[in-house]
């Protein structure tokens, strides 16, 4: 569905060129729900403000259905638009407007429906983000959360083909966020809506997106499917990125390091399962298996989207045969461990220099 | 070395003064002259003795400025110029031909208005309640035959809506500058001995100070009527 | 003071006189000034329809207009006024020149309050699409409107004061009768009367303005 | 036409005059409008110092003022010019007029900007702790500056205007050149010049004012 | 420090009255770092917003170290709040000055400093919130994070002794949430910076919050210590907030219910141990005792602040006498179980009922 070939953007700040994006690649196919991640001004908002051409790009193309949209006249362009959806960071409503008004404009530029019309789809939109009790207030009178309803709700209004999301949950809690992600993704599955999300909230990317990708200082420097990149991040900033239940608590790597290493081996695993096998009680069989004490230390069993997976930091003591053959046993299991001992290691030095 | 500052109509009082600046100076008076483009400053600044004198006063207007100023400080010395008042017509070539109901514009300052219905009185087209009030509106007239109606204009205006009216009261000087010709093109106009001469106005403080006698005799000076007839062309004439 | 030497019938007709110049001058003054600003705002620099000739020219006529001394523009208007209106005397010729005269220095204001809308919501509305004229109409304008209305205010108050210098052409009303009775004749009481009476609709036309611009005040 | 009957030095002097009394004028009409503006924004309705009774007494000084017609104040105001400026005549005696002329059109149009900062702005300074005149100093004026520049150009334009009725007191300058020889002694060839040197200056004031206005917008 | 004693607040929305908090009774020590959850538009904002009478309350007191500043004069309540520094869920940054300019603002506001101090004191904010390349820019040329950075700079800039941060850290990835909320827990614990904060991401309450309230509807329905409340929710709205990895995923449950029920018989419990329990190999120990197969179906093992918990599903599948064993055992070792077995059949029924 879109397509973007070596855009960049630049900005002029106090007459030096700061250059915003570069070289920037990618395909986004129809009907994905496409995550954008990366850390504080790294670019996201520019570059999903590219999409739909509101941040002009300095070169490259984008390619929208086929069809370079930078060559767009103006007339094309707004056509377009009228077809993408975009929900803004800091909401951009119409604070002359009502929250009906807000929801409705978009429905008045196409000038394709009837006021009943307009009015049933908009009693309809204010119903899903839940704002009923609100429908005639004005943007000053909302809080934080509602605002942001209220952009999502506008954004929705003219059935999009493609919608753009910049952070359009980081104002609700995650009961309200959870519920507009459901609704996103039931009009994702039912109509084929195509979704490309800014998002800082992990989970966020876990319960909706389909593909991912990871940009750093204006560059993308990781692109996959989310499993994927969640579970194996490969670049630094994925994995800081990620890491909230990934990497070790430094306060537990300290208490590992000061505990010391007692008679016996202990070893610190990270294991890595997804899909079946999460629900297989394998971790128990293996332990009935050994008499090696194996400890979660920390970790998550949870899913990303429909996929189950498990990542858990394990201690496991016991003598040097024993942990032979708890790897063992866990490598057939089709469990992916990372060993992870060199980080108490370094711990234990680093306290030691302390 | 004197010095004398007198306010002045920018036409053309100040011109005169201008002509006659020269000739004082070699009398040892340095003139000032402080240009106003309206008829109640400058003799209000006179009578609060922030200037010595002005010109641009004549005998009607001035008994009118001391009545409603309550006060005769001002004192004419000479008579200079007059600025004969003449009636024009787009439309018309003789007043007789002006029909019943007719438009007339007259200027709207008090220095004129009155003055203009006096010469409209004059030439039989309507009655006032006093012919000698120099400061009659229109509410003054008391007869009307021809029902005429009038509209009240700044002075300047006047020549620039001629063609909008059927008759209209000008200046002469308004009229010359609008290349108008008071003595080919006007229906009517005052006559020669009009009581509407230009003044120059000292103060009974200030009347016999030797610098004021110096510019009134400058004013009433052969060079000076000269300038008058040459510059003028009739517009203006000399009042001595 | 002896206020028995007013007419007051006199200053009915210029009460009613000050009014309808001022009216119908300020619904010509819109219809003219706020496209005009509008205008001059798109045309301006870093804005919707960037156009740096269009911008210049308009610019360059506001500016021309405004920078003409009103008296002036009185006179050489007439023939257009003549056209316009039939008359360049009296209170219907006054309206052409007022008009004109405040046009300019009401576009200015326009475009002065459109400059401080919110960028992000023009931005937000070009992302759905919006077509031009939708934006201006459907969203800048709606959005300006306590600003434009504070702009209104401060012409329709600068209209009644320009009214003032229509005497020049015969215009009438109460400015130019304070200036003919009070100020030339010296009747203090004429001055006093048609001073207070352009105070007393001076202070309802502020109020009327705040109410509206309180009004539509949504932020 | 025939332009060597123009008096060139006339001209340069009516320039120089018209300079000083747009200057001068303009730098007292910010000094006392500003204060004024800012004093009717806090004092209005729901803002930081709301007092309904002092704004209301403000806003009638500045509407009594913006209602007594130009020529009217000019005579008024003699005394006080007197007082002021030691003369009531020329150009110095036209200032003072003129800066109480413009002064409440100036502070309307500051009350007006300063309505459109963003109110969020206002209470940030408040949540920390700012005396109002900080927040007024330091984070009000500051963030509407655009705004009042723009507000500024548009007052100098119109101090511009004013000062071609100065010839009422002798004042002087090219408006007032323009009234005497293009309108009263229908020099055409004058009025020309002196009014296209008014667009030139207008125009420059403009040109230095949106330059201005480019320069300080943040936004 | 603090003391909210029946504070109220009415809004009036189209001439009607409309209560946005109703009856909050608080008390915020010294020191304490404080949360505020609900869901969007229960009333944070407004509740934070009344602490520095920001929003004057319609009714009630607040004490602040002893003072009821609803009685303070203008002059008081200027000092006072010179003493409180402020983070905006908007932001509010001075568009007019630069980043730098923005955070001395409330350095000059005091008058204390020299210039030199204040350059000092500004560029040391700068670069602990990581802007140091972005010092000389307008608010309008940051990016959404970058302005919330430097909103967070300024409200620290004053050494202030009591913090107010509304989502605070909504703007940021996690990466940077983390360094920020580490940035404020080290304030807090060498200066004791008090400090009350919204946020909507539980992880934030998790990693710096000492006690939490949950408001809703304009009223606080729970407040206690954040292990006690986030580990046994008793209110419906914390047990939904709190959800995100604790309640089950539907369609977890729908697949066991589908699953159907075996010849063995499926338990399905929740299990939370709190403490030294969680580095106990436990689990695997009972796992070791008993025939019965445990699988972790979802869970978390983490921290909240410096207290180690975990709780985790687990599906235990085996004889009825192994159950019981296992049941005891998790007894003996200080580990709370609920039984959700009920959940399973609900969703039996249900998908029976479709
Ligand atoms: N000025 C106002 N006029 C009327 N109602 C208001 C006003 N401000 C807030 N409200 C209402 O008060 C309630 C509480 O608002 P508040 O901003 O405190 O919510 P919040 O808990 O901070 O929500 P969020 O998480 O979405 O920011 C909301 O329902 C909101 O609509
Ligand atoms: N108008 C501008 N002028 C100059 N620099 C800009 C401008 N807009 C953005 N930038 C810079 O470009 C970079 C990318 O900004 P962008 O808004 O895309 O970041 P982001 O990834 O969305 O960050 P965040 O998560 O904080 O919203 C930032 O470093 C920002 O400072
Ligand atoms: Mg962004
Ligand atoms: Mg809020």
């Amino acid at each position: 569905m879109i397509e973007i070939a070596q855009l960049e953007k630049d900005y002029v700040v106090q007459g030096r060129q700061v250059s915003a994006l570069r070289n920037i690649n990618l395909h986004i196919a129809q009907g994905e729900v496409f995550g954008i991640i990366g850390r504080s001004g790294a670019g996201k908002s520019t570059l999903l403000r590219a999409l739909n051409l509101l941040e002009r790009p300095s070169r490259g193309k984008v390619v929208f259905e086929g069809e370079d949209i930078t060559q767009f006249d103006t007339t094309q362009l707004q056509n377009l638009r009228q077809r993408i959806g975009m929900v803004f960071q800091h909401f951009n409503l119409l604070s002359a407007k009502t929250v009906t008004q807000n929801i409705e404009f978009p429905l008045k530029l196409t000038g394709k429906y009837t006021a009943e019309e307009r009015a049933k789809r908009v009693a309809e939109l204010i119903e899903l983000v839940g704002l009923q009790e609100h429908a005639n207030k004005y943007p000053a009178q909302l809080s934080g959360g509602q605002k942001q309803r209220v952009g999502i709700a506008r954004a929705l209004a003219n059935y999009p083909h493609l919608l753009l999301c910049d952070e359009a949950t980081s104002a609700l809690d995650p009961e309200t966020t959870q519920q507009i992600l459901r609704l996103l993704l039931d009009i994702n599955q039912k109509l084929g809506l195509t979704i490309v999300l800014i998002t800082h909230e992990m989970q966020v990317i876990r319960s909706i997106c389909d593909r991912v990708a990871v940009i750093d200082s204006g560059e993308i420097v990781e692109t996959g499917n989310v499993v994927e990149v969640f579970l194996h991040p490969r670049h630094t900033v994925t994995q800081s990125l990620v890491a909230e239940n990934q990497a070790l608590d430094l306060s537990l790597l300290q208490e590992l390091a000061q505990r010391g290493q007692g008679a016996k081996r202990s070893h610190l695993l990270r294991l890595t399962y997804v899909g079946s096998a999460t629900h297989e009680p394998i971790l128990s069989r293996i332990t009935a298996q050994t008499s090696a004490d194996i400890t979660i230390l920390q970790g998550v069993i949870a899913r990303i989207k429909n996929t189950p997976y498990g990542q858990l930091i394990v201690e496991v003591i016991g003598e040097e045969s024993e942990i032979d053959n708890v790897l063992k046993l866990l490598g057939q299991a089709d469990i992916r461990v990372d060993v992870l001992n060199h980080l108490v290691n370094q711990t234990v030095n680093q306290t030691q220099e302390m | 070395q004197e010095t004398l500052t007198i306010a002045a109509n920018p036409v053309p009082h100040a011109e005169i003064l201008e002509f006659v600046k020269p000739l004082l100076a070699k009398q040892g008076v340095t003139l000032k002259i402080k240009v106003f483009t309206d008829y109640i400053q400058p003799g209000v600044q006179v009578n609060e003795k922030r200037l010595d004198g002005n010109y641009y006063l004549t005998q009607p207007y001035l008994n009118e400025f001391k009545k409603s100023h309550k006060n005769d400080l001002q004192v004419p010395l000479v008579k200079v110029h007059v600025e004969p008042f003449a009636g024009y017509s787009s439309k018309y070539k003789k007043l007789s031909d002006l029909p019943n109901g007719a438009t007339i514009a007259i200027p709207n300052d008090p220095a004129n208005s009155g003055r203009a219905l006096i010469l409209l009185a004059k030439q039989g087209l309507l009655k006032l309640k006093d012919m000698n009030n120099i400061s009659a509106t229109k509410k003054d007239i008391i007869d009307n035959p021809k029902n005429l109606k009038f509209k009240e204009l700044e002075a300047a205006t006047l020549p620039r809506i001629l063609g909008q009216v059927d008759l209209a009261l000008i200046n002469t000087n308004y009229a010359i500058e609008a290349k108008l010709n008071p003595l080919k093109d006007s229906l009517f106009i005052e006559d020669a001995n009009s009581p509407y001469a230009n003044l120059l106005v000292a103060r009974e403080d200030n009347k016999n100070s030797p610098a004021f006698k110096k510019l009134a005799v400058a004013l009433n000076s052969p060079e000076v009527k000269k300038f008058i007839q040459e510059r003028y062309k009739g517009a203006v004439v000399p009042a001595f | 003071m002896d206020f028995s030497v007013i007419d007051w019938e006199d200053i009915l007709q210029a009460t009613l006189d000050t009014l309808t110049m001022t009216g119908v001058s300020l619904v010509f003054t819109i219809l003219l000034g706020l496209p005009l600003g509008v205008l001059l705002f798109l045309t301006g620099k870093k804005q919707l329809l960037e156009q740096r000739g269009i911008y210049a020219l308009l610019s360059f006529v506001v500016n021309m207009l405004r920078s003409v001394p009103f008296i002036i523009l009185l006179i050489v208007l007439i023939p257009l006024t003549l056209i316009l209106v039939g008359t360049s005397l009296g209170v219907a010729g006054t309206i052409p020149p007022l008009v004109i005269g405040t046009t300019p220095f009401f576009a200015r204001l326009v475009e002065n309050v459109l400059r401080e809308v919110d960028k992000g919501i023009i931005e937000a509305c070009q992302a759905m699409g919006a077509k031009t004229h939708q934006i201006i109409l459907q969203a800048l304008l709606p959005e300006a409107l306590p600003g434009l209305l504070a702009a209104t205010t401060v012409t329709t108050i600068a209209l009644v004061s320009y009214s003032a210098m229509s005497g020049v052409i015969g215009g009438g009303g109460l400015g130019d009768l304070a200036l003919r009775y009070g100020y030339q004749r010296f009747q203090t009481e004429v001055m006093i009367v048609t001073v207070a009476i352009l105070v007393i609709l001076v202070q309802l036309f502020q109020w009327w303005g705040d109410l509206l611009v309180a009004k539509f005040t949504r932020k």
